[in-house]
């Protein structure tokens, strides 16, 4: 009955706790049915499918969470909500991972194979928070002075400006003040984001 | 009729092509197209990935930006930004407390009452009903439309009722009088997020979603978002080395085919831009190896 | 005064955990008019009820007040006990400590002041009690179910074998309901069919069932022991006294392409069909929607073949009223259809069903003659996939609740398929096996190691089509939620079971009570399952929530023993909660006006006029009067009464008063 | 400074509501203390006055609660008691009582939880808008009443 469900559940200090504290995903609802799992794009290429991450959660062991913290699986998402439209206790697993992203990044506990990912969102943010859009040229040297991945995707740059896809001048915004102070008091502190 | 836009970054940048097919497309229905002023990036995957509040914030600025400008309707093209930017008004419009946070944070005043479209909204709305009388040339082609996932997800946010089986595009092609055909991979996702950084998994993602297309014999497939295009039309060589053959299917705009029925000639509409040639009338589908031919072994991920 | 005792129950620690029972105790013995004051372990046992009857002695209570349960609980129990003691037990009263306080707060000052807070009201109550007689009724003998699948059909025979009279009203042409569809039946895998037309028969038969069939209920008006039911006799445009059951004119129907409804849509019937061979009464319908003559004016054909000349087109619908003691809802189940499901195409595919569609393509007389065929193209399939929990168990889209017979009846497919094409591959995706019954584990097991159906634990994020062939996406949560992909040739939902169309309607009809998803509602989930919370109407099968046969079977058993107690008495004892217009000596004899505003607010019509005449025979005033029999006890007359002239008996305005009084005498803690 | 703790009295039908907090109790969910329960056969049997008389007599609140409408065990009791709401309503405020006070809701013999969570809301409600004050008015207008009812 639905009475039954009505039952807060309860928060503690366990990953899961703070998960749902912060994002108001409940991870003790999965019932481990393996659906988002079963239509994850990304699947085959993580550590933990998504319901295992649930499950590794679930446990509140703290080196389940220490696992969880630590997998590729996180920064793999796609962020794409394929599992949360079809999830039948619609756990919002793209949120959780938000989530644990940032909380792995905070904790330096970002797995190895996925530093090229946080290493390219920091270059998009970083593109945007100076010009207040995003320079796709500029975006592409950056990521990869970051990456040092200096060959990859160096053979499309002259078949881009060919067909006009790559501009070199960064477009800049009038606002590029206010979007300095959006990024100062979102992020904390400037130097921090700097680094 | 006037309507607002946000263009978002890729429009200016590497999807152009889509740029100038919108525009050819909204002259030809006379629309006119006014940009939100001083636009900014929406922060697309980058930013929730990694800071929630920023995530909110630059798309909130956005709007409020529009608000300001007294644009009611704003058509977004892109569909990571129209997803971006629909997920934060309904956040923020059902979080009183969250919606005083941003506003401090972008320092204007922001409402949440501006209607936001997609291309295909928008072509519902303005264009299709004055389609009939326009086309010059039937679009006479079977295609695969291809939706993605943020034009549909998250469904109960945007509203997409169909979102397992849109059918937005795929009424717009028979209007143009070409055939939508059903496939497997209509909203699968291409990987957007992840196209400079896992370069192979993106050839996967895609190169799943252009193979489903040609071997049911799609002579191009059809989309609303510069990140799906760039995925299947400039990613072709990971895609191709995923599939290990070599895929010609085009890939075009929902605006290019719009434009072509029209009788918008090809370099309006940025077809020259594309990096798999758009030769749709010569491009012949492969017929599959074998019918029986066995999808990829489920692989073991423990 | 008053001597009120007051019992004080720990119901073990149910009560006692969270409420300081022994200061209740202590607190009410100070209250006016309570002259004993105790706490006890357990009220509701004997000794606790013997407590209660050698108080009333011992002290010549004028009083009780139980403060334990609801007394939607142990009300009756303790009212007994008071009657046993000498004590009228309508002086009787329970203070609700259980259900309205100590389960639903936590050990604190304050549930201890709300109980005794309760406690007060209650004495308060007691204190205005009067004593009451039980009213007796007359009760009418003859019983009517609605719904004619397993469970209406034994019900009707079970009560029509205690020598009364039943009405059995089925909707559709023909009694059976989803059992008739059935191929064969888990755990036994003995033919539906073979067993339940028999039954079927026999209702036909028996002379004390009246069988209506395409046929639905009107209204109902009444009370226990005393419905008024108004049946509507759909139209079946012929005259079943003269139709033979011949069959001629369905043969020569022309409009042969109607997708049948107990075929599942994967077979045809015509214009004037029987749902199906066995059909009770077997004796045919016009689909008026599909029938040439009713759509163009032309055809006619069954008219000019029948034998008997007993087709008639200008047939009405006919309303038959007829007065009833009791009713038992027997109305079953639906199952919700593939096409439910956005993520498996929608009933996009053809070859993706639902489990009442492969019960027909596995039945001997259904559309395929049991072979298991394919809709798509007619081909045997190789590899079907089938889904549990489709629709069940996701709160998202489909219900919360688990339908408990789909488990079972997925191994039954499975096991079915195997037997009837021996090369094919059966997988079953699941989360669960829910198999809780005589031989249900047995079953499974069998299935699974003896004909080596595969059952995978996961749910299918996807279907899609891919030359001819169905992709299913799954995973698998024992292999660490590994992806699993089958190409198969069809695929088997098993929808979850709801509750059937126009549950809602009929429920209001009938004043039951329904759940949250449309369901029937029991009047206690343990107690009384077969009961409503109306007097006289009782529940049998699916309909109160989805349930297998033998379970129906014996529910409706259950539901026929409670009607046949009812008529085991000419006269029924009802509650004395009536109303009364207030008579006073004297010229006046009333405060009653005569406005007679209430009599059209009465549900039950049971508020009369009555003329006071003088000697000579003239009318000098017209009064209200209450027909106790009729009265139901609902009061909305006396809260809209302004001369105050009507009184409930049980929940006086003295009383109701006193409560609300006493409720806020003490400052809360 | 101490929380506010308002008093609530809750007229109930018999069939309902009150087969509804049964069940609040029978599932354990945990609402706040501040409510008291009359039970009635019926919302249609419940009476202004007694509400007014609540008020006059220290009730911060009051919670009418009934069958679903259509779901009325006795066919149309609720569909009266709801009518003579809408007359009763104009009545509250000339007597000085808002009608923010009174809560009307539904609550079905399945709906434990939403008994619950109707209870807490309630409370909330009151305990915003603060004890209860106007008594005064409220005993006269009851006294004449009582007066006029002989
Ligand atoms: C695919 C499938 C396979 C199953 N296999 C098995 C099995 O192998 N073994 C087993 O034990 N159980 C099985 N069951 C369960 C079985 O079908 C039910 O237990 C049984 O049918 C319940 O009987 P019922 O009489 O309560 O309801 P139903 O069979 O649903 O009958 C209800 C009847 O009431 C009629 N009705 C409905 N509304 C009204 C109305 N308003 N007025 C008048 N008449 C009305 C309907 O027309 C119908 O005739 C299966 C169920 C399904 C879906
Ligand atoms: C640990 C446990 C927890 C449970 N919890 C729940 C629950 O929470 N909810 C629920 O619904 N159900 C619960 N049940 C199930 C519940 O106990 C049974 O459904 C119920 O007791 C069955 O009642 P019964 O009368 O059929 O049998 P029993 O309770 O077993 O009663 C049979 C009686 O017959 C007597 N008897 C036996 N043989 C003879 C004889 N030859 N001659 C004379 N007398 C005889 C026995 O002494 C006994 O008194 C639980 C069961 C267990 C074991
Ligand atoms: S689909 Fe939802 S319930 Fe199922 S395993 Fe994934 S998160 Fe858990
Ligand atoms: S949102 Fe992330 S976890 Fe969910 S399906 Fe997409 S990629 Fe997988
Ligand atoms: S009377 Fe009620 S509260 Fe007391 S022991 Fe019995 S069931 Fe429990
Ligand atoms: S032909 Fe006449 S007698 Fe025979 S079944 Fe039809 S209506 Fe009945
Ligand atoms: S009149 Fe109607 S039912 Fe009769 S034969 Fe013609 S189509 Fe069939
Ligand atoms: S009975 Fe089995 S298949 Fe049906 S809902 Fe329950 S667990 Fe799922
Ligand atoms: S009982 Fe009351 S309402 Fe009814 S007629 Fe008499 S005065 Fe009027
Ligand atoms: S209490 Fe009054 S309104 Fe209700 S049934 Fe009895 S007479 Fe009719």
């Amino acid at each position: 009955m639905s009475s039954a469900s009505n039952h807060e559940i309860h928060v503690d200090n366990s990953l899961s706790g703070l998960i749902l504290k912060h994002t108001e995903v409940p991870v003790q609802k999965c019932y481990q049915c393996g659906k988002c799992s079963a239509g994850c794009p990304v699947v085959s290429e993580m550590d933990y499918p998504p319901s295992l991450i649930l499950r590794m959660l679930q446990t509140g062991l703290p080196e389940m969470e220490e696992k969880v913290l630590r997998s590729y699986s996180i920064w793999l998402c796609l962020s794409c909500e394929q599992c949360i439209s079809r999830c039948p206790m619609e756990i919002d697993i793209p949120k959780m991972m938000d989530y644990l992203r940032q909380v792995s990044y905070k904790k330096k506990m970002v797995n190895p194979r996925a530093k090229n990912i946080v290493r390219f969102h920091k270059a998009f943010l970083d593109s945007i928070r100076t010009t207040g859009r995003l320079s796709e040229f500029g975006l592409t040297v950056d990521y990869k002075l970051r990456s040092l991945k200096m060959m990859q995707d160096l053979t499309l740059v002259p078949s881009m400006i060919s067909r006009g896809k790559l501009g070199f001048i960064p477009e800049m915004i009038k606002g590029t003040k206010e979007m300095a102070k959006i990024f100062a008091k979102t992020t904390g502190l400037k130097s921090e984001e700097e680094k | 009729m006037k309507l607002g836009i946000y263009p978002g970054c890729s429009l200016t940048g590497s999807a152009r092509d889509y740029n100038e097919s919108v525009f050819a497309i909204a002259k030809a229905c006379d629309i006119q197209l006014e940009q939100v002023p001083d636009w900014n990036c929406c922060g697309a995957t980058a930013a929730h990935n990694m800071n929630k509040e920023l995530s909110l914030s630059l798309p909130a600025r956005i709007l409020a930006q529009a608000e300001k400008a007294g644009l009611t309707d704003i058509v977004i093209p892109c569909a990571a930004c129209y997803s971006r930017l629909m997920v934060t008004q309904h956040e923020l419009n059902n979080d009183p407390v969250l919606k005083n946070r941003i506003s401090e944070i972008i320092e204007m005043d922001f409402k949440g009452t501006t209607n936001i479209l997609n291309v295909v909204q928008m072509i519902d709305l303005y264009v299709s009903p004055v389609l009939k009388e326009k086309i010059v040339k039937n679009f006479s082609h079977k295609v695969a439309c291809y939706y993605g996932c943020l034009m549909v997800r998250p469904y109960k946010v945007l509203q997409y009722d169909q979102h397992e089986d849109p059918q937005g595009m795929d009424n717009v092609i028979r209007l143009l009088g070409g055939t939508a055909i059903d496939w497997g991979y209509k909203v699968e996702c291409c990987g957007a997020g992840l196209t400079m950084s896992k370069t192979e998994i993106v050839g996967m993602l895609s190169g799943k979603i252009v193979k489903d297309a040609a071997r049911r014999g799609a002579q191009a497939i059809v989309v609303a978002c510069p990140m799906c295009h760039s995925n299947l039309d400039m990613r072709r060589p990971a895609i191709n080395e995923y599939i290990g053959e070599k895929m010609d299917i085009p890939v075009i705009y929902i605006t290019q085919a719009i434009g072509l029925a029209l009788g918008i000639d090809e370099k309006t509409l940025g077809l020259q831009r594309h990096f798999v040639p758009v030769k749709m009338a010569e491009y012949i589908p492969p017929v599959p190896e074998s019918k029986k031919q066995k999808a990829k072994e489920p692989t073991n991920t423990i | 005064m008053s001597r009120i005792g007051v019992f004080v129950c720990h119901c073990g620690e149910n009560i006692s955990a969270t409420v300081d029972v022994a200061k209740v105790a202590e607190e009410a013995s100070k209250l006016p008019g309570v002259v004993h004051s105790v706490d006890y372990k357990y009220m509701c046992s004997d000794p606790g009820q013997t407590l209660v009857k050698e108080a009333i002695k011992e002290h010549n209570l004028t009083g009780v007040v139980v403060a334990a349960c609801s007394p939607r609980m142990h009300e009756p129990t303790f009212r007994k006990a008071c009657a046993q003691a000498g004590l009228n037990p309508y002086l009787s009263e329970m203070a609700n400590v259980r259900e309205h306080c100590s389960w639903v707060h936590e050990k604190s000052e304050q549930t201890t002041q709300k109980a005794f807070d309760v406690v007060r009201t209650m004495v308060s109550k007691a204190s205005n009690n009067a004593a009451l007689e039980p009213i007796k009724v007359p009760v009418t003998k003859r019983a009517l179910v609605v719904g004619g699948g397993v469970a209406g059909i034994q019900a009707a025979l079970d009560i029509a074998n205690t020598g009364h009279k039943v009405i059995l009203v089925e909707r559709s042409p023909s009694i059976g309901g989803h059992m008739a569809q059935l191929s064969e039946t888990f755990p036994t895998l003995d033919c539906s069919q073979c067993i339940l037309t028999p039954r079927m028969v026999e209702v036909a038969q028996h002379p004390n069932i009246t069988l209506y069939t395409h046929s639905e209920v009107e209204s109902v008006d009444g009370f226990i022991g005393n419905f008024h039911v108004k049946i509507r006799k759909k139209a079946r445009s012929l005259d079943e006294d003269l139709c033979t059951g011949c069959g001629l004119c369905t043969t020569k129907c022309p409009q042969k392409k109607i997708p049948s409804e107990f075929e599942q849509l994967l077979g045809t019937r015509p214009a004037i069909y029987t749902p199906f061979p066995q059909a009770v009464p077997n004796k045919p319908v016009i689909d008026r929607d599909n029938c040439t003559f009713y759509k163009t004016g032309k055809c006619k054909i069954c008219e000019i073949v029948c034998p008997t000349k007993a087709i008639r087109f200008d047939q009405e619908d006919t309303i038959l009223e007829v007065e009833i003691g009791a009713i038992v809802l027997a109305t079953g189940f639906d199952v919700k259809h593939s096409d439910f499901f956005p993520e498996y195409g929608k009933g996009k595919y053809k070859d993706v069903i639902d489990g009442l569609q492969f019960e027909r393509l596995a039945s001997a007389s259904g559309p395929t003659q049991g072979m298991i065929r394919r809709p798509s193209d007619g081909q045997i399939p190789k590899k079907i996939v089938f889904i549990a929990c489709a629709g069940s168990r996701d709160p998202a889209k489909g219900i919360e609740y688990c339908s408990k017979i789909c488990c079972m009846y997925t191994a039954k497919h499975a096991m079915l398929y195997k037997h009837k094409v021996h090369d094919g591959e059966a997988h079953v995706f699941y989360m669960d096996i829910r198999a809780g019954g005589k031989m249900y584990e047995e079953f499974v097991r069998r299935a699974i190691v003896e004909d080596h159906v595969n059952y995978t634990r996961g749910r299918v994020s996807t279907i899609y089509e891919l030359d001819g062939k169905l992709i299913v996406k799954g995973a698998d949560t024992l292999l660490g939620a590994q992806s699993v992909e089958i190409e198969a040739d069809m695929v088997v939902l098993a929808t979850a079971g709801v509750a059937s169309e126009g549950s809602e309607d009929l429920a209001q009809k009938m004043h039951v009570s329904y759940d949250q998803h449309k369901f029937f509602a029991e009047a206690h989930p343990k107690l009384k399952p077969v009961e409503t919370n109306t007097g006289g109407i009782f529940l049998a099968g699916a309909c109160q929530t989805t349930r297998d046969i033998p379970d129906s079977v014996a529910m409706a058993s259950g539901a026929a023993v409670k009607v046949a107690a009812l008529f085991s008495s000419d006269l029924l004892t009802r509650e004395p909660i009536v109303a009364r217009v207030n008579r006073i000596p004297g010229p006046s004899h009333s405060t009653c006006v005569g406005c007679f505003l209430c009599q059209p607010v009465c549900p039950y019509q049971a508020i009369e006029r009555e003329d006071i005449k003088d000697r000579a025979g003239n009318i000098i005033k017209s009064l209200a009067r209450i027909n106790e029999g009729l009265c139901q006890g609902c009061g909305t007359c006396v809260a809209l009464c302004r001369s105050k002239s009507i009184d409930l008996l049980g929940y006086t305005d003295n009383q109701m008063h006193g409560e609300v009084l006493s409720v806020l005498e003490e400052a809360f803690v | 400074m101490e929380q506010f703790e308002p008093k609530l009295v809750a007229f109930v039908c018999n069939w309902c509501t009150y087969a509804g907090a049964d069940l609040t109790g029978t599932s354990r969910i945990k609402y706040a203390t501040n409510v008291r329960i009359i039970r009635f056969p019926c919302t249609g049997r419940i009476d202004f006055m007694l509400i007014s008389k609540a008020f006059a007599n220290g009730a911060d609140g009051v919670i009418v609660s009934g069958c679903h409408p259509n779901d009325c065990h006795y066919t149309s009791g609720n569909f009266h008691a709801r009518r003579r709401w809408m007359s009763f309503n104009a009545m509250l405020t000339f007597m000085g009582i808002d009608p923010d006070r009174i809560i009307f809701s539904w609550v079905s013999a399945a709906e434990g939880a939403k008994w619950a969570d109707v209870v807490n809301q309630s409370v909330e409600q009151i305990r915003k808008l603060g004890p209860f004050t106007e008594y005064q008015k409220l005993v006269q207008s009851g006294i004449e009443e009582e007066n006029f009812n002989g």
